[in-house]
């Protein structure tokens, strides 16, 4: 039966060095940026350009191992992000709101059923990606319709999906015949994690002012 | 000789050049090491390998397996893994209902609870996921905190 | 198994605790490390911050910088997460695991100072933060070249003599710990010690050395 | 244990005695009287027993602790030179050295302090580079054990002598000499900061801290003249120590000190040097 | 596919790197292009779920960059 199966298992050994001198090219490309850039904000901007091209390097490894490598390497990449972007903002010290741009139509009659959409979607996939997706929904609502002192309850449920989660990883780890009791807990400590995290950067939208004013 | 010392510590004294010192750096690097070692040849010995079966309804996350059964995964020290595979092979009703009715939903399955993904994310490696969440905890912390207090002046 | 393939670098392994594939190690050389980060997270915990004194100029004038109690809980939190990590970072034996501790260093040391109310400070830590950021790059990369070309993450098999590391992967991971770590990248580095809070403040510097402290001996082994 | 309490003994008495010896060497090079060699002694002595309390702006725990780190890791560092021990482990000392320096500045609050702790951060940046001495060593001897390097040496001879070590000797070199007091790389105890990060540690201790840099003079002389000599006995191996610390009491003598980034510049560029050296040489070899 | 991945990465990388003109949202835009080659490399080689993370987390990379420009602009 399984001889039917179109079967493919890769064989690398040909491309893979090729691809790597392609991408290491591009990495330079990208840094010589960095390298002229004296901007501030420019330079923000290219990290991502960075990061991208540090996923590509795992990308190539092509295995199982190597998808799972490039989770970790995203998550970095965006915390490290976030916390530059507030650091950026309070050294340059720029306390006024802007007034919002990015206010157009869609965005007052939208937010309900594109969030209900993502977020379903999101449970579907459940574990972390599934979070990154309900997270998104979660964000677009919240930025959308500016939402503020729900900042509180969102902390704290991240907090206990943190625990969740160290407390299934010790699960596999000390009591592994308890596999299955642990997936679930991890599964749902992290989506709830990341959907936390995600939404919380939505209620961020505000900053400072217009929850106030 | 004094002069060019002076004109060395001048620019890296300066903290606007470090990161444009430290990508010139970089790019020196893989430079050099490109032309010092240019094979980077790939190892066909690789852990967890990938084997795409296009015609099952988990495509392309479908390594075979029976739930709760042992499945043939290439980790690093299955020792310390005594139910190494029972993630991979494992779907919660819900996705077993979705692999059933549809053919294209494979990725959609395999985050869900239960897959060769999960079986790395949670038991051979679970410890780069919460180090990598707590990551994310620090970096929101540092940025909720910043956002916090500018807020509260 | 659990053996280290060349002993006459670090000693020979006293104890391992294993987490599936990525298993952590104490040999004579790392219990060092790992004692001193122990010792410093510590030392952040227990002690509260100095008050740091400022002359004022044009006067026989001086006055002393308090730290906010908010503040201060907030470094401490940055210093002991940071201490954590380098604690496990030290010990680990995954080269990936390794990489993802590094990063998690930087940031935490970013942490420390980015609540202090000064714009030199600040402005230092940016170009920190930038340095880090961007750091990751020859940081996972060298972890992705070292699987590629040899399709193991766990430093047992990479020390093995039969495994060659390619060259360019050895280079991009020390650049990439620097990078995070800013150990010999000295000015801002220098920069951001200005900030009060001196137990915290020190993490930066022990997390960093002690992150290169290790990854040498990696080097050195693969 | 016995004998290693008695080696400590010894190394802390000849690292006072030296520190005597370099600052009378320094004082007769520029010609002036100079202080007694016993000086230092007597300087630990008086403060044992001077009057001690702690800053009321320092970091009072941290203050009082990173004296007894200080002394700590350098008593670990004679014991793994000692027993023959990783080389890994005597230079991870080395740099430990560096936080407790920074650590001694932060802690009190004073501003000299804080400049002192500034500048040991600046100056770390061309002592880390050390490594590439340890890697050389590595390919040279095989082996990163003390006692393996010794054996080598008494099989194929000093490796001052051989021609792919010498410049790491001299690297080396550069980094003992950073280390001793007075040198023109010290920009962490200069004087237009008063006493730089020791500035308010006084009394108890400063004569701790004072022990402690005796300690570290000793293991670092003898660390030098046993990698790259080779294991001596006891009287030649003081003797050897003390020739390799008076041409550097010259050096002391006759440089000024550097600005601060101009000598971390010129230690970079001899590592550096040293460096590009090692990797020629590995691709070679 | 790998080739048209890596051409894209490449034209992206370069154009976001050297944007015309050099505005921050030009940047950005430049980079979505970078990112569309990385997305074709992970699709070649079957790594959908890092894609579908991958496009969750860019959205808010971009969310949060625009939020900083606008403060910026707005200052």
């Amino acid at each position: 039966m399984m001889m039917l199966f179109d079967m493919i298992v890769y064989d690398l050994s040909a491309e893979y060095e090729a691809a790597l001198i392609i991408t290491l090219l591009c990495i330079i490309i990208s840094f010589w940026a960095v390298m002229r850039e004296r901007e501030d904000l420019h330079r923000l901007i290219l990290t991502e350009l960075v990061e991208i091209m540090c996923l590509v390097i795992i990308a190539l490894v092509a295995t199982d191992l190597a998808e799972a490598l490039i989770l970790p390497g995203l998550v970095v990449g965006i915390a490290e992000f976030l916390a530059l972007s507030e650091l950026y903002i309070e050294k340059e010290g720029l306390r006024k709101a802007p007034e919002n741009v990015l206010h157009i139509e869609v965005m007052d009659s939208a937010p309900g059923i594109i969030a209900v959409i993502f977020v379903i979607y999101g449970i579907i996939l459940s574990g972390f990606t599934g979070g990154a997706v309900a997270g998104l929904g979660l964000l677009f609502y919240f930025m959308c319709r500016g939402s503020s002192e729900k900042r509180e309850i969102i902390e704290t449920v991240s907090g206990y999906a943190w625990a969740c989660w160290v407390v299934a990883f010790i699960v596999f780890m000390a009591v592994p015949q308890y596999w299955f009791f642990g997936v679930i807990i991890a599964g749902a400590g992290i989506f709830a994690k990341v959907v936390a995290k995600m939404s919380l950067i939505g209620t961020m939208n505000g900053d400072g002012g217009e929850g106030d004013v | 000789m004094t002069g060019i010392i002076r004109r060395i510590s001048r620019i890296l004294q300066n903290h606007n050049n470090l990161v444009g010192v430290y990508a010139f750096v970089v790019i020196a690097i893989i430079i050099v090491g490109l032309l010092l070692q240019s094979p980077l040849t790939y190892d066909q010995d690789q852990l967890y390998p990938k084997s795409i079966d296009k015609n099952s309804s988990l495509d392309p996350y479908d390594r075979g397996g029976v739930p709760f059964g042992q499945t043939n995964v290439v980790s690093q020290y299955p020792e310390n893994e005594p139910y190494l595979g029972y993630v991979t092979a494992y779907l919660t009703p819900v996705s077993l209902w979705i692999s059933e009715t549809t053919r294209f939903m494979g990725t959609t399955i395999v985050s869900h609870p239960g897959g060769i993904i999960d079986e790395i994310l949670y038991n051979t490696r679970g410890l780069d996921t919460i180090i990598e969440t707590a990551i994310l905890f620090v970096a929101f912390t540092m940025a909720m905190f910043l956002f916090t207090r500018r807020r509260e002046e | 198994m659990y053996n280290l393939p060349s002993p006459q670098i670090e000693g020979e392994i006293l104890a391992y605790i294993p987490f599936g594939d990525i298993v952590y190690y104490f040999s004579p050389y790392t219990l060092v490390l790992f004692i001193f980060a122990l010792t410093f997270t510590a030392l952040a915990i227990l002690s509260r911050p100095e008050k740091q004194v400022d002359i004022a100029f044009g006067g026989d004038a001086y006055y002393t910088k308090e730290i906010p109690e908010k503040q201060m809980r907030f470094q401490r939190f940055m210093a002991i997460s940071c201490g954590l990590a380098t604690m496990a970072g030290v010990t680990t034996g995954d080269i990936f695991n390794f990489t993802l501790l590094t990063a998690m260093v930087g940031i935490c040391n970013i942490g420390i100072v980015a609540s202090v109310k000064n714009k030199h400070v600040l402005d230092n830590a940016y170009e920190y933060g930038i340095l880090a950021m961007i750091g990751t790059l020859p940081l996972f990369g060298a972890a992705a070249i070292i699987l590629a070309t040899t399709g193991t993450l766990s430093l047992w098999e990479i020390f093995t003599p039969a495994v060659s590391v390619p060259v360019i992967a050895k280079a991009l991971l020390v650049i990439g710990v620097i990078g995070e770590g800013m150990a010999p990248v000295y000015v801002a580095k220098a920069e951001i010690t200005r900030a009060p809070g001196a137990p915290y403040v020190l993490m930066i510097h022990v997390s960093s050395l002690l992150m290169f402290l290790r990854v040498v001996e990696i080097i050195i082994s693969m | 244990m016995i004998s290693f309490l008695l080696y400590l003994l010894l190394a802390v008495f000849i690292g006072l005695l030296y520190h005597g010896i370099h600052r009378k060497v320094i004082a007769r090079i520029q010609t002036r009287p100079g202080p007694p060699v016993w000086q230092e002694f007597l300087h630990t002595l008086k403060f044992s027993f001077k009057q001690t309390w702690i800053p009321m702006t320092a970091s009072q725990l941290m203050f009082v602790a990173i004296v007894v780190i200080m002394i700590a890791i350098w008593v670990g560092g004679l014991y793994v030179l000692l027993t023959g021990g990783s080389l890994l482990i005597l230079f991870a000392i080395f740099l430990l050295h560096k936080i407790t320096e920074h650590g001694l500045g932060l802690s009190s609050g004073s501003p000299y302090g804080k400049f002192g702790a500034i500048r040991s951060v600046i100056s770390a940046a061309s002592e880390i580079p050390l490594f590439a001495t340890v890697g050389a060593i590595y390919m040279v001897t095989g082996s990163l054990m003390i006692s393996d390097i010794t054996a080598y040496e008494a099989a194929n001879g000093p490796l001052l002598l051989s021609v792919i070590a010498l410049p790491m000797a001299i690297a080396m070199y550069v980094i003992v000499l950073s280390k001793v007091p007075y040198n023109p790389f010290g920009i962490i105890e200069a004087k237009e900061i008063v006493s730089g990060n020791k500035t308010e540690h006084f009394g108890v201790w400063r004569a701790g801290l004072e022990t402690g840099f005796a300690i570290k003079t000793f293991v670092l002389l003898a660390a030098f003249v046993t990698l790259f000599i080779g294991a001596l006995p006891l009287w030649l191996l003081l003797i050897a120590m003390l020739i390799v610390l008076l041409t550097m009491s010259f050096i002391c003598a006759l440089t000024p000190m550097l600005s601060p980034y101009d000598a971390v510049t010129i230690q970079a560029l001899i590592i550096g040097f040293v460096v590009v050296y090692v990797v020629i040489a590995g691709v070679i070899l | 596919m790998l080739v048209l991945g890596l051409g894209i990465l490449f034209i992206g990388g370069f154009s976001s790197a050297f944007p015309q003109p050099k505005t921050y949202i030009n940047r950005i835009i430049n980079i979505e292009i970078t990112s569309f080659g990385l997305l074709l490399v992970m699709l070649y080689y079957n790594e959908t779920l890092a894609l579908v993370t991958f496009i969750a987390v860019t959205v808010i990379t971009t969310f949060v960059l625009v939020r900083v420009i606008e403060r910026r602009e707005a200052a």
